[in-house]
């Protein structure tokens, strides 16, 4: 059975940016990943934190949501704009 | 429709006037304008501000600010929509937000500008820290709720 | 504040810059401004309007466009308040009314802006005759009820 | 028993002033009187048409609030301002 290898960019913004101290991640695998997976992946044992919200090329999605090769996952905390 | 972020000061009256005098070609067919104008305070939770960063998370908030238009649009008959926000540094008693609704009557206008500005305060993906007079950095957590202001 | 009958036309935002500029000794306080503007069409129940002529009751517009805002600033936390109204002749494309509420917080500013256009348009002494393009005289007769819009 | 003679200006707008064709009218009298009496004091057999609005020194009232010496009432159809 061919597996197909994933290659997901990961983006990070506001207060969540800077406690992790990046804003962009790569990470890939040969499995299907959901958005906690990809988490994990890039994160490793920090625990995503509460209330962080996640999305999929730009549209909001929940956690569980898988993911496509070349999809961008971003988290980030609530908003507060306008 | 325009949708736009700014990462220069802007007047929100001329911007209202410039789109109204070549954009909007519907002279004599809009009846109701309804418009909102966020603007920064120099006080939030009681602390005296001096000046604000606004982060955005850029080509998603065009798009999301593009859906609530177009989901007001199925919800109001409106005419033409007009967004501006402001990013990066930004001092007290400029704009930060610009929404603005024409329709043929004021119930589309009113009820479609409020679920706009409302929909960014909860979903556009925009940050704001908070540099205090006390020179104290904070990011703001959270943003109040519109329409329950009161209880707030 | 300001009310203010206008017999000759007037420009909304230049309005708005003025008495923020001057009037409104506010700066850094209002972090929301609720606009609204009532522009003159060229159609009304589906007949094209060539021209309007606003009659009103001179003193008593005065009178009560202060209720409404008295009423509203018992009602919502509000900072200041600019109604400009219409009277004479007036063409399509330009404004008949501008009401604009300063407040520290949106949920305040627009729904005191909501409640006076309402008030205005509900129990303010104006009427409005138009002539169509038919050269026919009619007066309108009637308001639409704003929060009712789609039922109509 | 003294009677005071009461003066009574009365007001007509929009269209209504064009259906009785006057806008201004001055009526007195020598006892209690209601709006509903004014209008009849100043336009005879013409009935109030339905849907009039009263207002007594430019505040609205009801057709039976009674007017005082040197009151203004106006009488006028629906608003349409706005």
């Amino acid at each position: 059975m061919v597996q197909t290898i994933m290659s997901i960019k990961v983006r990070y913004f506001a207060s969540l940016k800077e406690t992790i101290g990046k804003s962009e991640d790569e990470v890939s695998g040969e499995r299907t990943l959901s958005v906690s997976d990809v988490w994990r992946l890039a994160n490793q044992s920090t625990e995503l934190p509460e209330n962080i919200l996640a999305a999929v090329n730009m549209d909001y999605v929940g956690l569980d949501t898988n993911v496509n090769d070349g999809d961008e996952v971003a988290f980030f905390p609530p908003v507060t704009g306008g | 429709m325009q949708i736009r972020i700014c990462p220069e000061e802007f007047d929100p009256f001329h911007e209202i006037q410039a789109f109204q005098n070549t954009a909007l070609d519907k002279a004599g067919k809009y009846g109701a304008t309804s418009i909102f104008v966020g603007t920064m305070r120099d006080l939030n939770d009681d602390k005296d501000v001096e000046v604000m960063t606004l982060e955005h998370y850029e080509g998603m908030t065009e798009k999301q600010l593009g859906i609530f238009v177009s989901e007001a649009q199925q919800q109001w008959q409106i005419l033409d929509a007009l967004i501006l926000h402001r990013v990066g540094k930004i001092l007290p008693d400029q704009t930060i937000v610009l929404v603005v609704v024409w329709a043929s009557h004021r119930g589309d206008a009113f009820d479609a500008c409020r679920y706009i500005i409302e929909a960014l305060k909860s979903k556009a993906p925009f940050w704001k820290k908070e540099k205090l007079t006390s020179k104290e950095e904070r990011w703001v957590t959270k943003n109040t709720d519109g329409y329950l202001q009161k209880n707030n």
